[in-house]
């Protein structure tokens, strides 16, 4: 018996030992290939699990059609760009380490993602420590440019204070007379800090706004019947929410039968997605913000890529396809500055850089690194041109218009010991 | 403060999630209580239910009644998936022990979980609520969404129907035997074997049945097994696992909880379910309606 | 004489000590955290198999304890700056006394019912940490627990946690192998025959459900540091989910056997998570398989047969001698 | 006359509306051999359980060496000397031999607190000592499952013996056994007594075991005590005649 078990294990440890060597040797050595050809990796670490597979998987598409265009004509400083993919599951856990096997098995040069705030904030100080960019084209809590400050990190994606202060200003200006508020945000990062950025906001805007009560549905609730009514039972003015993607859709229909949105205004995270999935139920007239899908900016710029996009993919691209399509150029924009792919020097040259975006020009603010990417408010209506509903009415607010003022970023830095 | 017609409408909204939760846990509970296996993939048959409703939805497109078909058709169709899981896996396990059925359902729930991934996407999808219950009703000056009356109304069917199998058909006196004493039954000369496959195949009709009807009444997204696992299981613990009584008194308490929990201290609306399901556990091991093992 | 015997008998042992002391020197720093995170995630399996292949239990919230341990860590290092060491020793504690608390309602039950409270605990326990937000992060979960200076490399951390799983090992091979241990096993095989031996179950339960709290306590406790995070879904019925697996894989009957299962499980995953997100399915098939191939798990199968083998060679010998 | 070393007094045990054990006073003698006779469902099996504590009385009480043992669970009863086996033989399937009977020794002698030594370390002398005693030692090292039945009975006497009983409460304890294991078992039973002192009391349907080595037989029915006395006594009892006895006799 002993000796099968000693069998057993010596195989045991040898394939420990031999596995990573075989992985090893499957890489091509480096050496023989000329320098200069030696392609740039990119890492896309995404949550492809649960509701955030859906913005991953279609945030990796924008992202393959930017990489396309730009290995095109000749890639970074004239070397191709290769995309290496990694899963986080959505776990933490397995962020960190998937983000460690891109940084030191695959030595990528970038890093791209995630989706969840979560992992994004764990992945965070791996990355910090191992001195490698990351930019965020879909995660977008705040305390990744503001409470934990990483000078490797930045954010194509207007955070959840520009977002959420942009969407208050909209609703106020919808419905000026509006005193008394609800919240319903999904119960978890990005849900906490856009409540309290509304909170913050609408006592700017209307000095003595009530917030009358606060929902905390958790994320991937299915019934919002119990938050519905509870919610109507306090008859507020007017109802501000992050609620998106699959959770919105099962609100906006739970309510409707309520008269809820004939009742009370609302503004939530109506996105391309949501309201394809919504299709005929997506509620008109009911106000909206979004990070940038194809028909809130429809520039030239824009156009040629949903052109594009519908090409590869035979759908419209929507914010995240958006958004991650700008972050590769933010890169390219970057590199080209420092003309080097050196993390210290593209650091360098992103801090202040102004780029031509899908979503018109925005910049990199030094200080913390947040770009000031506008973000897009509207009301739900019917286009005759699209098989599903759209938005008229759209206001764009160019970021430097909502981003927290510097003077309020050094003061939380104070708070959370950033040094800057 | 809290008007009678506030407290009533958030007593209706947990009806409503009530009888939600009793549509998937009855199979759960069903299976339970003759199988003697905590079937974790029951979460999954009831997202595949959803998905394949949609689908077949999608490519109907009948007015009308294509919700109503496709809910048949998915519901069926989550039966044949049964009858393989049982057939193919479960019933080579039944001599082993529980926490190996345990982990093969478990297996079950992953493998579902990529072939849905692999067969929709992962986009979060919807179908709007079928006529005639796209408004809603009005109780007391209410308004009250006439879809969760359907929902409720099937749930009410779902409960005749079981109860007349359980408590009055010659299946439902195996049923029951089945759930108190296995032997007996092989005694009686009835094949065991296929018993169970009928049962899991009712269990997995249920779960097709309640992920169909929950498709118009929010999103079919990734993710919503797991979600709706958990409460099923505090759902079938509560009430006494493998009671047809029980199940429906375990979906009234978790849905009435969260409702009122939601109201008045929505942070912890989630604990309080947990908390109830450990009380129950700790007082009353086999739950309210349970009958205790020998 | 005896040298040689005890040198062929635990060769083994040796040899996998020594390939552990160089791996550092010989395989890539990525392949080295795997290394450890397999050896946490063992510690954590052989905490859940001291209740589920000894006791005779299964712990649906052993996520909890090691969520726990995790917590208290990262929360007295970076909120009160805690003492690494003390943090561990605390994270330790803390899961033990919550440990004491859920054991003490969960050691009357049985079987299903056993896990399904812990399941319900467990739960409980994640809601607590999910919602309560400003204390513990909430979803967000805490960041920048970094480890002294001298522990913060990759190989470093890696002899401390080597030396933590090893030492853990040890403790625990020998508590199984103990009085006490045999006392489990008996109330494992007849609870019942063990009582009117004399013996109170649910003491005994009790302090076994508390030592592998406090060792799923000092997994999480010594994990956190190393990837310089904890979050809520440390704590999840899934994370549970993952000793269960390995037990069932590796062999819930032999003491290694919930390690291989672990070692199988993280270097599969890492590996496969390399180049696929369909990890799911691939994970679910290699649990079918194990569960109809090779019943009673790798080790579990291995000792049967190996058994088997030796029963035939013993009768042969009877009957060369009888004939 | 050796003082009782247990004593009930009223004991009665419902289940329900049915009365298992109606208001049984028994005095059990140290050193005696002392058999439980009676028809099938006269509540022998109900006694053994309200006596070790693994049924609650309904009422009455039980006394141990002089002292009240009625509220103490079945643990501490057995701790201080009352042990029993069960009906259904009780034992360890995936423990070996030797390992079983050494649970009894460790439990008996409080070292299942013991964390760190090896258990195969303790009370060596003894577990061989009781499985010679019982004729084990040959199948020390195979799992309990694999033995044959009658040796699974005294696989779970031997368990018993380790924890070093004063009185030991056989249920049925050759039921199933061959003639010539019965034989043994009894001869061991009776050399139990004399060497050691160690009182019995046990069950048994086979009367020619019970009128073999009993000193005292009791005779229920119905949850009722019926005739109480010496083998010659009962055998005489013209009550027992009528119930019981009648058609065996």
């Amino acid at each position: 018996m002993k000796k099968v078990s000693i069998i057993i294990l010596m195989l045991f440890v040898s394939s420990l030992l031999v596995i990573p060597m075989g992985f090893a040797q499957t890489k091509p050595a480096p050496a023989k290939k000329p320098v200069s050809k030696e392609p740039v990796k990119i890492g896309a670490i995404y949550d492809f699990a649960g509701p955030c597979y859906m913005y991953s998987e279609t945030g990796m598409h924008g992202l393959r059609i930017a990489v396309e265009e730009i290995n095109s004509k000749g890639g970074f400083l004239g070397r191709p760009i290769e995309v290496i993919v990694r899963d986080t599951e959505g776990k933490v856990d397995v962020a960190v380490r998937e983000v460690k096997d891109l940084l030191l098995r695959e030595k990528v040069n970038f890093l791209i993602g995630p989706c969840s705030s979560g992992t994004g904030l764990a992945m965070q100080v791996v990355h910090t420590e191992y001195k490698t960019i990351r930019i965020s084209a879909i995660a977008n809590t705040e305390g990744q440019t503001v409470d934990k400050f990483s000078p490797y990190f930045f954010q194509v994606v207007p955070n959840t204070y520009m977002e959420a202060t942009a969407a208050t200003r909209y609703l106020h200006k919808k419905v000026p007379t509006a005193k008394k508020f609800c919240t319903i945000n999904p119960d978890y990062e990005f849900g906490r800090r856009e409540a309290a950025a509304f909170t913050e906001e609408i006592k700017r805007l209307v000095p003595d706004a009530e917030i009358l009560y606060e929902a905390w549905p958790k994320f991937g609730e299915k019934d919002f019947t119990a938050f519905i009514t509870a919610i109507m039972a306090k008859k507020p003015d007017a109802v501000h929410s992050s609620l998106f993607g699959g959770d919105l859709v099962a609100f906006t229909k739970q309510a409707a039968p309520y008269g809820f949105f004939e009742k009370i205004p609302f503004i939530a995270l109506y996105d391309l997605p949501v309201l394809i999935a919504l299709g005929p139920d997506a509620p008109e007239g009911t106000f909206a913000f979004a990070r940038g899908d194809f028909f809130q900016d429809p520039n030239p710029k824009m156009m040629a890529f949903v052109d594009k996009f519908r090409k590869a993919r035979g759908t419209y691209p929507d914010g995240w396809a958006v958004m991650n399509y700008d972050a590769v150029y933010l890169l390219k924009a970057g590199v080209d500055k420092a003309k080097t792919i050196e993390t210290e020097a593209v650091v360098k040259a992103l801090e202040g850089i102004t780029i031509d975006s899908l979503r018109g020009t925005f910049s990199i603010r030094p200080l913390d690194h947040m770009g000031t990417v506008p973000c897009y408010q509207g009301t739900i209506a019917k286009d005759p041109a699209y098989p599903f509903k759209i938005w008229k009415d759209i206001t764009r607010v160019p970021g430097e218009q909502v981003v927290r003022p510097e003077a309020s970023v050094r003061e939380i830095w104070k708070k959370t010991g950033v040094v800057r | 403060m809290m008007s009678f017609d506030v407290l009533f409408n958030q007593f209706l909204s947990g009806i409503a999630r009530a009888a939600l939760l009793f549509l998937v846990a009855s199979g759960l509970s069903l299976t339970f209580g003759v199988l003697r296996v905590l079937n974790f993939s029951h979460g999954s048959l009831y997202m595949l239910g959803a998905f394949v409703t949609y689908s077949v939805w999608k490519v109907l497109l009948i007015p009308v009644v294509g919700f109503y078909i496709a809910t048949i058709l998915a519901s069926l169709i989550m039966g044949l998936i049964g009858i393989l899981i049982e057939f193919f896996l479960l019933r080579r396990l039944y001599a082993r022990g529980w926490p190996e059925q345990l982990l093969a359902t478990y297996a079950i729930v992953l493998i579902i979980t990529d072939i849905v991934k692999w067969g929709w996407g992962g986009e979060f999808l919807s179908i709007p609520r079928p006529p005639p219950f796209k408004g809603a009703v009005f109780l007391f000056g209410f308004p009250f969404p006439s879809y969760n009356f359907f929902v409720i109304l099937l749930g009410l069917i779902l409960v005749i129907v079981l109860w007349w199998l359980v408590y009055k058909t010659r299946l439902g006196d195996i049923i029951r035997a089945a759930a108190h004493d296995r032997e007996m039954v092989s005694a009686l000369g009835i094949p065991i074997p296929w018993l169970f496959t009928w049962i899991f195949v009712l269990g997995s009709i249920i779960a097709g049945l309640s992920g169909a009807v929950t498709a118009p009444f929010g999103s079919i997204a990734l993710g919503m097994d797991i979600e709706i696992i958990v409460e099923c299981f505090a759902v079938v613990v509560i009430g006494g696992m493998g009671s047809l009584p029980g199940t429906l008194l375990g979906s009234f308490i978790v849905g009435q909880v969260y409702a009122f929990g939601i109201m008045f201290k929505p942070e912890l609306a989630l604990a309080f379910i947990f908390m109830v399901m450990a009380a129950v556990l700790i007082i009353r091991p086999w739950g309210i309606f349970g009958r205790p093992e020998r | 004489m005896k040298n040689r015997s005890w040198l062929k008998k635990n060769g083994w042992l040796i040899l996998l000590i020594v390939g552990f002391l160089i791996a550092p020197f010989v395989i890539s720093k990525f392949y080295i955290t795997i290394l450890c995170e397999a050896m946490v995630m063992s510690l954590f399996a052989l905490s859940f198999n001291l209740l589920f292949g000894y006791m005779g239990q299964l712990s649906f919230g052993q996520a909890a304890f090691y969520g726990l341990g995790g917590y208290a860590v990262a929360m007295l290092m970076t909120k009160l700056q805690f003492n690494f060491w003390l943090s561990l020793v605390a994270g330790v504690g803390l899961a033990s006394l919550v440990g004491l608390i859920v054991g003490y309602f969960c050691v009357r039950l049985r079987g299903i019912y056993f896990a399904v409270l812990t399941l319900a605990f467990g739960q409980l326990i994640f809601v607590i940490i999910f919602k309560w937000h400003d204390f513990t992060g909430g979803d967000d979960g805490i960041q920048g627990v970094f480890p002294p200076e001298y522990l913060k490399s990759i190989e470093a951390y890696y002899y401390l946690i080597f030396f933590v799983f090893a030492l853990s090992t040890l403790v625990l091979w020998r508590l199984v192998n103990s009085p006490f241990g045999q006392t489990l096993k008996a109330m494992r095989e007849n609870s019942e025959r063990t009582e009117f031996l004399g013996i109170h179950i649910a003491r005994y339960q009790l302090i076994a459900f508390v030592i592998a709290a406090a060792f799923a306590g000092l997994a999480g406790a010594i994990w956190v540091p190393f990837y310089r995070s904890v979050a809520p879904s440390y704590l999840t019925w899934i994370k549970s989910g993952e000793p269960v697996m390995a037990a069932i894989l590796g062999g819930p009957n032999v003491f290694l056997g919930p390690v291989l299962g672990m070692f199988i499980m993280t270097f599969i995953h890492a590996y496969i998570l390399g180049f696929t997100h369909f990890w799911p399915i691939i994970m679910g098939t290699i649990i079918l398989i194990i569960i109809f191939v090779l019943p009673g798990g790798i080790l579990g199968f291995a000792k049967e047969k190996l058994k088997e083998k030796r029963d035939i060679q013993n009768q042969e010998q009877v009957g060369r001698r009888s004939g | 006359m050796a003082e009782p070393i247990l004593q009930t007094f009223n004991i009665t045990k419902d289940f329900g509306k049915l009365r298992a054990v109606n208001q049984v006073n028994l005095d059990v003698k140290k050193g005696d051999i002392h058999a439980i006779i009676g028809p099938n469902g006269a509540g022998k099996s109900t006694f053994f359980n309200l006596i070790t504590g693994y049924h609650k009385v309904t009422e009455g009480k039980v006394f141990y060496k002089g002292s009240e043992i009625t509220p103490l669970p079945a643990y501490q009863r057995c701790q201080r000397g009352i042990t029993r086996s069960f009906q259904i033989t009780s034992i360890y399937p995936k423990l070996t031999v030797y390992e079983s009977v050494l649970m009894g020794l460790l439990a008996h002698r409080r070292k299942t607190l013991t964390f760190f030594p090896s258990a195969k370390k303790f009370f060596k002398e003894e577990v061989w000592k009781i499985l010679e005693d019982v004729g084990l030692a040959n199948q020390a090292n195979v799992l309990g499952e694999s033995i044959s039945h009658g040796d699974k009975k005294r696989l779970e006497l031997a368990i018993t013996l380790g924890t070093e009983p004063e009185i030991l409460l056989l249920d049925e304890p050759t039921c199933g056994m061959s003639p010539e294991e019965t034989e043994s078992t009894m001869i061991f039973i009776r050399r139990l007594v004399n060497e050691k002192g160690l009182t019995i009391l046990f069950t048994e349907h086979d009367m020619s075991v019970v009128f073999g080595i009993a000193r005292r037989i009791s005779v229920l029915h119905q949850g009722t005590l019926i005739a109480d006395g010496t083998p010659e006594q009962v055998r005489n009892s013209e009550e027992v005649q009528r119930v019981y006895l009648g058609g065996v006799a």
